[in-house]
């Protein structure tokens, strides 16, 4: 394991393959996350996150979160973390999940943007930017895709000229997600205008706020303007907001992307979750009719539990993530989608009336599309797990 | 068995998709999207002067008397346009009336065909009535199989907020002592089971749409320097998509068939075109997102129209589950449950 | 529809969409059909086909259909068949495969062959071939595969040289279906040497008799021969035995893959006999615990049967079939592996031992292989039907 | 939870796995495959010789007393290899034999470990027994739940007719009174449990097998002028082979710390391996056989010797419905239903 969660590997003397959560230490802290959440997570749900009010509510949330040492459990307490490791975080997130507790606003930043900068940042950059992001008053959108790069990210267009002490930024970004009410954005923008493809990309940060920033929040599936098209008119970017080398983007992107990130995109603990409210539905309903597929709900989210543990116990033994976020990925969002499947199968023919399950399953349908379409991953893993030749 | 409607009723259903296509195009369904009631203002009036409103009532009443398999291209047509109007609800209730005859068939039909009142029945398997928000009359069932009309004025209807505001669920709080008419010895499952055929062919519609829709995102969307339909992982997906709409389609004329000439499969049938037309446009919704990527993911894409109109009526009038419950029935046990 | 099937088009009078099957003069066809199966049918099963033992006991049942009139029912009736319709034959299917009566030892020839034939052969090609082959005296082999033209079959090299007064044959072909019993080969080879892909092949028939051709059996998945390699070593074929153009093998081996034989290489009848099978199992089994698996298998083959009727009746007013068939190939080989998992699951732990759902299992898996790959049946509908460009 | 066993178990299967690589190569296993036993002739004495039969034997009879978990990695192997030995079986049947104690175990768990006798047990939840034909002991549960242990001599064993030689079930008839001992007191079901996990971890070497089988092929099989491995259609059924295999491995290494551990969730999460691992193997066979075409679908290549273990394993000690009825009783009803 890298150093970005603050840890020595000579602290991780943890035996390969033992589940510690039974371990006393282990057992403590899930007792103190579960007894916090139980005095703190709101009895009705905040409202969504991609209105202007839930997102206010959200970002309440993160503060309370933050106040509590619990918005970034893996960080070094330096930065607001508690310096927890891979095995209590999967710990945290089961007990959060389980508690009915509101969704992460400030995901992008504390999940995808946190780990490179652990890993390429300045240490002048973690200071002015993991408080704040820690604490929500700095929520984060993304800014990956372009109109005609999506899951061809290497196509991405948007330039950024050096000038002085800096750059200029133009162009467009789109499916930003919480751009429409976030503060900053991180992304990749073509720094050698001579450049294709992966080479000549740099990783920018930048306040919305900015001159020549525009946000045109995008209305999603279920009407809310989850993410945003972002126009760049000359746009300044000074150099210290430039996130590891210039031209070293994809490097830079990538290197979360297919490690730590593959497990903490989407954590179990959301999954038993989902499985548990699904056999609850069940108990409600009264029906038989979809036991096998409840089961296998149930089975399917126990099975990614165990891969994603054990992914986590050879990563604390310091075996490299690769690949395994590409499996991770694949599995994860075609399980979400058949869990709500089956809960709108339960739902009968009040499926399509508003519930949390059908906000639900509109989310997972997002799942094979975003972070890599699973055509993509299917890919990644075809030719750099089993070699196969690429087209 | 016929399989095909007669080219009369083939050269019927292209004037009407000329109509939906002038008149119920994606503009018209964004503006329907955006309004209080969820329909296309003025749409039903002309459907009415074309002769959709009175396509199956019977002659007697001023309409063109078309059985359920002459029907069937028009419903289809109507799924494919996505349209948001109670025509399934108040062509089947039609059925119902016509059946019971007397009084109530008689000052209602005609104001069906004229387009001047819309219908509705129920409550489906799960209790609610689909598009009673709309109606003027409601048909309804009770617990003992009786079933009454009622007109609005008669009944609470609470519109359930729902994903597709073009066809929305309610549930309806009525007392059979309101009744204007109660209609006897109607056979209310042969009702339902009609209503479920009309609604699995506008599931077929739905289907085709989204295909087309699919196949032409892939034809000009490029990534990777290339049209992105030119990838193996994106055609397969397609061809299947397109296996499972052809392998529906047969199955769901058959049942109106059925349907039509009360055969003694009809309830079987019924439920087989239901499950077969809700799991091959499910499976196209899933793929025509996938390959729309984002883009279909917006509300500002057309796609989502077509997406929560499949998922609604997959929902609606007995759900895949369900139906495929009732021909296993009737497959294994030979027996069908009746429904209200 | 074409001639081949001894129509003219004028007689076809039937209303589009109308299932003939319950006028009298079909009903009395099927009664005819299966009053005879009634009294013919054998008892017990034939040993396979894929035996010495079992091709003569296939073989001898062929001869007694043929007696019967009844071996090639689409033929007109002065090659030895009766001349009905593609409904009648639907019928026809239906009657047999309920029956139990055995597999077609000469369903390469009758099915495969004989329609190109009836469209590309000479007069004297059909007098010559089509009798002795409606009669089994003639079986024949299909020669199409080459170790290096699997599913891309217009990869094929074995070669056909001009000669005085035909042509001499070098090469090889492999999963040569039926080659180790059969009497007589068709194929495709290569006459042009300067010719790559589908250009310069052309169709050829020959004994497998002939000098220089040499069969050396293939054990199939479940250890008998049912298909063979077959050696090419100057073999001379004349060319009374080419079948359509020299150099138009392509087409000619195509026109029929493309058009009836989508309909006719698996009939629904086979299917909703398995169905019903199925639905035996079942019931003796006393299990429900595969009852949704049943009933599925049940609505597949009655969705098969209906989309073939319907597009039936479609050649039936002359739209020719196309893609129809990919579409078709694709639903049935998939169907059918699903009927036999779901028989093998009903057996239990039992579903190893030795029985004819075992025996169509194993036999249900090389549908998806042969007579075009699903992949390349996919890639046909997506290109073909649906317009997608090619790669 | 241990999810891995220990480095020196994973070096012990190594070596096992370098015995199966030279004694129980695809030429062994084609020798073994014609012949009457359907076994490798010596193989059997080679591991004896390594210590695997006595694997997870008690030290006390002179095994290595190996708990589940870390005996995994060598039941893998055998998977992989497609090994057509009596492994489980005996293995199963000793932990029955040195649960009971007794007479019967001091006699006989010695040679298990020595090589010189094998073992069965069952019958499995339809009534066969597999195996049967090897062993020189049988223990069998009757209807009462009561288990004997019986000399081969005293029964009467029909191998079925299977589609594998390698590994055949058989129905054994049997009377309690020719037993040479009653085992008391044991659970059975906890046995029971054991071999399904244990033929779960085949299965996984199975599908490791099948799938590097595949895509070896696909990297070399050629058509229109590329590897077939360049094909997104092939690339993306072997990534999903891959996945199902990679999500079901931990599942099998949970349930073999459950039984080794005799945790409450022991039976459940027995299932839950032996369906994951059935599910997956079987599309990895599927894939296999598909990516292979023609090819595979020979007697003359490997593959279909693997295809059949896996076809039989899966089938064996409780096929995935049954497992996985199990999983659902325990989940929604929280009941497990007991098995002999």
């Amino acid at each position: 394991m890298s150093a970005i969660y603050g840890r020595d590997m000579a602290i991780v003397r943890e035996r390969s393959g033992v589940d510690l959560s039974v371990e006393p230490a282990r057992a403590a802290w899930r007792a103190e996350v579960r007894s916090w959440l139980a005095a703190n997570v709101p009895s009705a749900p905040l409202p969504s996150l991609d209105t202007a009010d839930g997102f206010a509510a959200h970002r309440e949330w993160e503060r309370r979160l933050a106040e509590a040492g619990l918005a970034v459990v893996t960080w070094p307490s330096e930065y607001g973390g508690r310096g927890v490791d891979l095995i209590d975080w999967l710990i945290f997130e089961e007990e959060y999940w389980a508690s009915g507790a509101p969704a992460r606003v400030s995901q992008n930043g504390i999940f995808l943007l946190a780990p490179t900068m652990f890993e390429f940042g300045t240490e002048a950059q973690k200071q002015r930017f993991l408080p704040p992001m820690a604490r929500a008053d700095e929520v984060w959108a993304q800014g990956w895709s372009e109109p005609g790069a999506g899951s061809d990210l290497a196509a991405l267009r948007s330039r950024a000229d050096r000038v002085d002490g800096g750059w200029r930024v133009n162009g467009q970004k789109t499916w930003s997600s919480r751009a429409a009410f976030a503060d900053w954005l991180f992304g990749l923008f073509r720094t050698d205008p001579e450049s294709s493809r992966h080479r000549g990309l740099t990783y920018l940060l930048m306040p919305l706020s900015a001159e020549g920033v525009t946000v045109r929040p995008i209305r999603q599936l279920d009407g809310e303007p989850g993410f945003a098209e972002v126009f760049f008119d000359d746009v300044f970017v000074p150099d210290e907001h430039v996130l590891g080398g210039v031209g070293d983007g994809w490097k830079v992107a990538m290197s979360t992307t297919t490690s730590e990130r593959g497990l903490t995109l989407r954590s179990p603990g959301r999954f038993m979750a989902a499985a548990d409210r699904l056999l609850a539905l069940r108990a409600e309903s009264g029906s038989t009719s979809y036991d096998a597929d409840v089961a296998q709900a149930w089975m399917d989210a126990d099975a990614y539990r165990l891969y994603v543990l054990d992914t986590a116990l050879q990563a604390l033994y310091g075996k490299p993530i690769g690949a395994e976020s590409s499996a991770n990925k694949l599995f994860w969002s075609e399980m979400d989608v058949r869990i709500h499947e089956t809960a709108l199968g339960l739902l009968g023919e009040r499926a399509t009336v508003d519930s949390s399950w059908l906000d639900g399953y509109e989310f997972s349908l997002a799942g094979p599309i975003y972070a890599g379409t699973n055509e993509v991953q299917r890919n990644v893993i075809a030719e750099r797990v089993l070699g196969l030749p690429r087209a | 068995m016929r399989l095909r409607p007669d080219p009369d009723a083939l050269e019927f259903a292209a004037s009407v998709r000329e109509l939906l296509d002038r008149s119920c195009d994606a503009e018209a369904l964004r503006a329907a999207w955006d309004s209080a009631d969820g329909r296309v203002p003025g749409l039903w009036k002309r459907l009415a002067e074309m002769g959709v409103t009175g396509l199956t009532v019977g002659e007697s009443f001023g309409g063109s008397g078309m059985d359920l398999t002459d029907a069937l291209p028009v419903l289809v047509a109507s799924g494919r346009a996505a349209m948001p109007e109670p025509l399934v609800e108040t062509l089947a209730a039609a059925q119902l009336l016509e059946r019971a005859g007397g009084g109530a068939a008689a000052s209602w039909l005609p104001r069906v065909v004229e387009g001047s009142a819309v219908l509705a029945l129920g409550p489906g398997p799960t209790g609610v009535v689909s598009g009673a928000e709309h109606a003027d009359l409601l048909l309804l069932a009770d617990d003992a199989g009786g079933v009454f009309a009622l007109e609005r004025d008669a009944v609470r209807v609470t519109p359930l907020p729902s994903v597709d505001t073009g066809v929305r669920p309610a549930t309806v709080e009525w007392s059979a002592s309101e009744a204007v008419a109660r209609l006897d010895g109607v056979d209310g499952l042969a009702v339902f089971d009609w209503a479920v055929v009309a609604v699995a062919a506008q599931l077929v519609g739905l289907a085709e749409a989204m295909l087309d829709m699919a196949v032409g995102y892939a034809k000009t969307r490029e990534q990777f320097g290339v049209a992105i339909g030119a990838f193996q992982a994106v055609k397969h997906q397609l061809a299947d998509a397109y296996v499972a709409t052809s392998f529906a389609r047969p199955v769901v004329n058959r049942a109106a068939w059925s349907v039509a000439q009360d055969l003694p499969s009809r309830s079987r049938d019924a439920s087989h075109a239901k499950h077969a037309a809700s799991v091959a446009a499910g499976r196209v919704a899933r793929t025509a997102l996938q390959v729309h990527g984002g883009i279909g993911y917006t509300f500002e894409h057309d796609l989502h129209m077509w997406l929560k109109r499949t998922w609604t009526l997959s929902a609606l009038w007995g759900n895949p589950q369900w139906h495929k419950e009732r021909v296993t029935s009737s497959v294994i046990q030979g027996a069908t449950p009746r429904v209200p």
